[in-house]
């Protein structure tokens, strides 16, 4: 969560020196919802398909940071070596699939991994989680991919994070129902509400929702209310959200609260906190130089093929 | 004994069901219903649990393939129609398609497209859409036109570990038929000979085959020309030495197809012989295709709409008196 | 709907004979929930969508019965002039859109003519209306259409005829909610809930739900509870139905229920559905003959043109 | 005044909502926000109820406009990035572009797709989509190169009664400037000879129509050659008259785009020239279009993966030396 707020101040500031290019995307004032589904599941053992506002999640879940820094800077030595960037990476064969672009097409590629396992008799205990935004929940994907895993049963948890807008488009544009919770019975899956910018209650639902997926009870939808405290991408400045909003409930900084839920529950003081901060400043700092000294990819030794298989010599197995 | 191309198809189904714990299929009405067409009739009983109903959400279909084809399953998606996986174009294109290139890890999957006209389909229910996902990298499509290749080309579909498109027509379903699935052991991108000539090669696939054999065979009788029929089996990739060995030999090509005609693998060959066997041709490069308008529904509309054995004589007689 | 019962029929049996290609699809015990949908509707100034098992709505609305038997059969004459058949026909510009298989295609259509009339100050008053299947709500198209519809608040009544079964998929393959009713709140839209083999039911369910539509309440959602009682197609004889579902209250034929129910009213007596019958065969009979004494579209005098217009002609206007 | 291509598709729409009352826009984000690449900023307070967000519902927001047409309205939808119409993809293609053959009543709507590639945007925010619609019958596909095309062509499409895919570059968006909209009059379906010549022709289109020109400049520097340059504008349908002649005077052709390589429009070019002007050419047909990969996000990659003034002349070098 430090991490990626960190990572994610960095990489909008090397995005303004011009030194990545396409866009930065942040999950400014997500990290509390993103990390705590994220460290709510098992590398190795679950799976998580991040999507857009996702490094608190990511970096939760235990992917690399070196893989963020790498792809934003389109390293060759990155999981996407340079051919696709920034947020649509992964590692899909540890269970972090790479997102395409296309809002609620992972809901089904999830719901196909833990199928999958079902099949092979390898289900169980095993979770699977993606995230979405308000906007996303409107796509026919996002429909075709909650009810056919609710039709499977399958222990997938969806995050929904309700940030009111959808880049520029707030929710009354967007939806008509009273509270995107209210589609979760419409599916027959079980759902959970929490504010987004309350760390502690982030993590006990998340907690509670992995868990009931794990158990069996089929999937779970979460949706956390809350605002990105950024554009939708950096180069975005976000004006059509308007001050009554910024300056309300939902505008509240995650990083704080989550600090100071910490420090009066005991569980860590300022400067433990603040030395944490300084461990991750570090951790990117080195990332970030690991990523800018390597080498670009090298356009004449790419291998321009898209397919992996020479079908001339592809005869009855 | 007699196998039906639909027959085939199940066949291979079977075999690959019980060769390979990596197989599922997933498709409207595939299990106890056996599919629209049977393709897939006593499956679901003979493989329990690896026959599974889906709802009508092609989208999620195709995702699910992909999710499972990334846990080292090797799904079959029965598409109900070709046409309808126009609602999983995005899935199939750019989550299917770009897989390896972006990760460097494939997502084995094959899409079984029912396709193709048959009399009374109509517009919704006829399309040949092997242009379409032909034109997106990442992604095998093939096209088989017989009984034997219906059965091997799908057992070696699953073999890849790319997605492939595994075009079937429906027209052929239940109308050819053949004494035996033997095969005769060609790779999944290699074009065939299916009828040897001298004087002009068609170059088609799919149902069309049948019609340019027809077609051959009369203009033998009518004037004792001999045609070349190549049966391009995979049209991406195109197998272009057998396509230009053709041309080669005979200097004269005809591009037969059933799809729309603008753009596809017909304007595929025709262009890549003129760029790639220019010197070959002895007079213009020929193409036929289906008309540009949707596929009507009259049987007297649907009969003139497509190439049949009648107007690709025409077209082989303009191209011959050149 | 007696028209609707005794047109299907008959053009059951033609198919059987082999003088109707390419499929006839029934709307057989269907026919109270459409028939009470299409008569809410005015011819002239509503719109209605109509999908498969739909005679009874179209009839009802006021699609004249020769449209029917002239593109089953194929006439050169009729609205879809062979190019398209059975039930994809339509009169587009009289409010009666000619569907696409693609099933869920259509919300979006109606939700555009709504929106048309709208920004063209013709809304008032005016209602839109289709149908779907249990299975029709699995697509991203219904999902998206709906939402957005919603979003608008736009006057769109979508009737689900809920008939247990998608083809041959029962509905705990298709969904996995208790009630497709539950879907209505994560739309905020209007749920009603109705017998389909109750006709009265149906009339009066029908009736609410497009009064509140027209009074600018919004989309509403009619989930109505049946057994087609017919194949898919003619093809299919519904061997998968059980036979405990065929006895058990959603088997029961909503037209002998209407007749009872008509005599039980007062509102006739069966002599007089007797003559209701008898007029209804005449003129099914008459529809079928003109039909088939129309010339099939003559493919040499076939324009093969997809488009309207000549471009080259195209300047600024 | 200087008018960047982005700014001319603002100027035409504000036209059009100002003329037309037919006309409405339809998009996410377009409202206030004024779009993604600001081609709709300030047309929802001078047009109030005109201009309207809509939820990311791609498929939904063609079957609107389909309906909207259908009522008499002029729909205009933007993408907000052309690759997501693949989501729309049924709605264009089946909903759409069969509705006046099917029931002889044409549905005018215009769909507007920021398409191809800049550096790094990668494999879904750079896809040029025009063969996939092309292949379908009933729609009319047009790629402006140029600032006045951009206004003019956007006014033409909608004043078409059938469904137009504007295919719009971004590269182009503020890059490509002129002192003005002021058009040379050509109807929608001509094609444009930008630059005359009589060495070899370059057929192409959108923005390779400008790396053609330069291509075409350095050709002439270097050894004096004088390449022809031909911008489609139109796709589908094509203006096969002007690519003739073209080709009568040069009798060499190089077919270019920036699309995918199998398929689409330089094949379809290529083909039918092949075909209908076969004793045109005095060599053999070149295709030159980017690679069979999905579009790459590193820009080192990204310009190594599409067509560019140094690997044009290449191939004209090839092709002038035959
Ligand atoms: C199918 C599809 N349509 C359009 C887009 C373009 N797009 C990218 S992000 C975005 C807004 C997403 O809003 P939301 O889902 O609320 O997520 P947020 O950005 O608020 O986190 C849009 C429209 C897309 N990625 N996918
Ligand atoms: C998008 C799409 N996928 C598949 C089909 C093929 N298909 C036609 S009808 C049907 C079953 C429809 O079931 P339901 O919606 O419950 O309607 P019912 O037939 O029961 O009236 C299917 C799968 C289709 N028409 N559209
Ligand atoms: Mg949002
Ligand atoms: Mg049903």
């Amino acid at each position: 969560m430090l991490e990626a707020r960190q990572l994610e101040t960095k990489l909008a500031s090397l995005y303004k020196a011009g030194k990545i290019v396409g866009g930065v995307y942040l999950g400014k004032g997500q990290e509390a919802v993103s990390a705590s589904l994220g460290g709510c599941l098992e590398w190795g053992r679950d799976i998580f398909a991040p999507l857009i506002r996702d490094q608190g999640g990511r970096s939760a879940f235990g992917e690399p940071i070196i893989d963020c820094t790498r792809t934003y800077l389109g390293s060759a030595e990155g999981p996407m070596r340079g051919r696709d960037g920034n947020i649509h990476r992964g590692r899909p064969t540890s269970g972090l699939p790479a997102m395409i672009s296309h809002l609620g097409a992972s809901v089904s590629v999830v719901s196909g991994m833990l199928l999958a396992r079902r099949i092979k008799g390898e289900l169980d205990g095993v979770v699977g989680a993606t995230s979405i935004g308000d906007g996303g929940t409107s796509t026919g994907a996002f429909h075709e991919g909650l009810n056919a895993a609710a039709v499977e049963k399958l222990p997938l948890v969806v995050a929904v994070a309700n940030n009111q807008f959808a880049y520029s488009t707030p929710n009354e544009r967007q939806f008509a129902c009273d509270d995107l919770l209210d589609r979760a019975r419409g599916y027959g899956v079980e759902g959970h509400d929490v504010d987004g910018t309350d760390f502690l209650a982030c993590l006990r639902t998340m907690a509670e929702a992995v868990d009931r997926a794990r158990q069996g009870r089929g999937p779970q939808m979460v949706v956390a209310r809350l605002l990105r405290l950024s554009g939708h991408g950096e180069h975005d400045d976000a004006s059509y959200v308007p001050e009554t909003v910024r300056s309300g409930p939902y505008g509240r900084d995650c990083m704080d609260i989550a600090a100071a839920q910490m420090v009066e529950s005991g569980y860590a003081d300022e400067t433990e906190i603040e030395s944490w901060r300084e461990a991750v400043t570090d951790e990117v700092q080195r990332a970030l130089a690991t990523a800018q000294r390597e080498p670009d990819p090298n356009p004449w030794d790419e291998r321009w093929e898209a397919r992996s298989t020479n079908l001339l010599t592809v005869t009855d197995p | 004994m007699s196998v039906a191309y639909v027959d085939a198809i199940r066949e291979a189904q079977d075999h690959l069901l019980r060769e390979d714990p990596r197989v599922f299929l997933y498709g409207q009405d595939i299990s106890h219903f056996g599919g629209a067409f049977k393709a897939t009739k006593g499956l679901a009983e003979a493989y329990p649990g690896r026959v599974l109903d889906s709802p009508i959400s092609e989208d999620s279909m195709i995702g699910m393939a992909v999710g499972a084809a990334l846990e080292g399953m090797r799904p079959i998606v029965e598409m109900q129609f070709a046409d309808f996986s126009s609602i999983a174009f995005n899935q199939i294109v750019n989550q299917a398609g770009t897989h390896f290139y972006r990760t460097g890890v494939p997502v084995p999957l094959t899409v079984r497209l029912p396709s193709g006209g048959t009399p009374g389909s109509g517009p919704f229910h006829s399309q040949s859409m092997e242009a379409i996902y032909s034109h997106y990298p990442g992604l095998v499509v093939v096209t088989p036109a017989t009984v034997a290749d219906a059965y091997h080309m799908l057992i070696q579909a699953v073999s890849v570990d790319d997605p492939v498109i595994y075009c079937e027509h429906k027209f052929l379903y239940r109308w050819l038929k053949s004494s035996g699935i033997e095969g005769d052991g060609l790779p999944l991108g290699a074009a065939r000979i299916t009828r040897p000539g001298k004087h002009a090669t068609i170059v088609t696939y799919s149902a069309m085959v049948h019609e340019a054999v027809r077609a051959a065979d009369r203009m033998q009788e009518e004037g004792g020309w001999e045609i070349e029929v190549v049966d391009l089996r995979t049209v991406k990739p195109l197998d272009m030495d057998t396509v230009l060995a053709s041309v080669a030999r005979t200097g004269r090509l005809l591009a037969l197809g059933e799809a729309f005609p603008w753009g596809g693998v017909t304007a595929e060959v025709v262009s890549r012989v003129s760029s790639e066997g220019f010197h070959l041709l002895d007079a213009p490069p020929k193409r036929f295709n289906s008309r540009d308008t949707p596929v009507p529904y009259h049987p007297k509309l649907w009969a003139a709409h497509r190439p049949t054995p009648e107007t690709i004589c025409l077209a082989m007689r303009e191209l011959l008196s050149y």
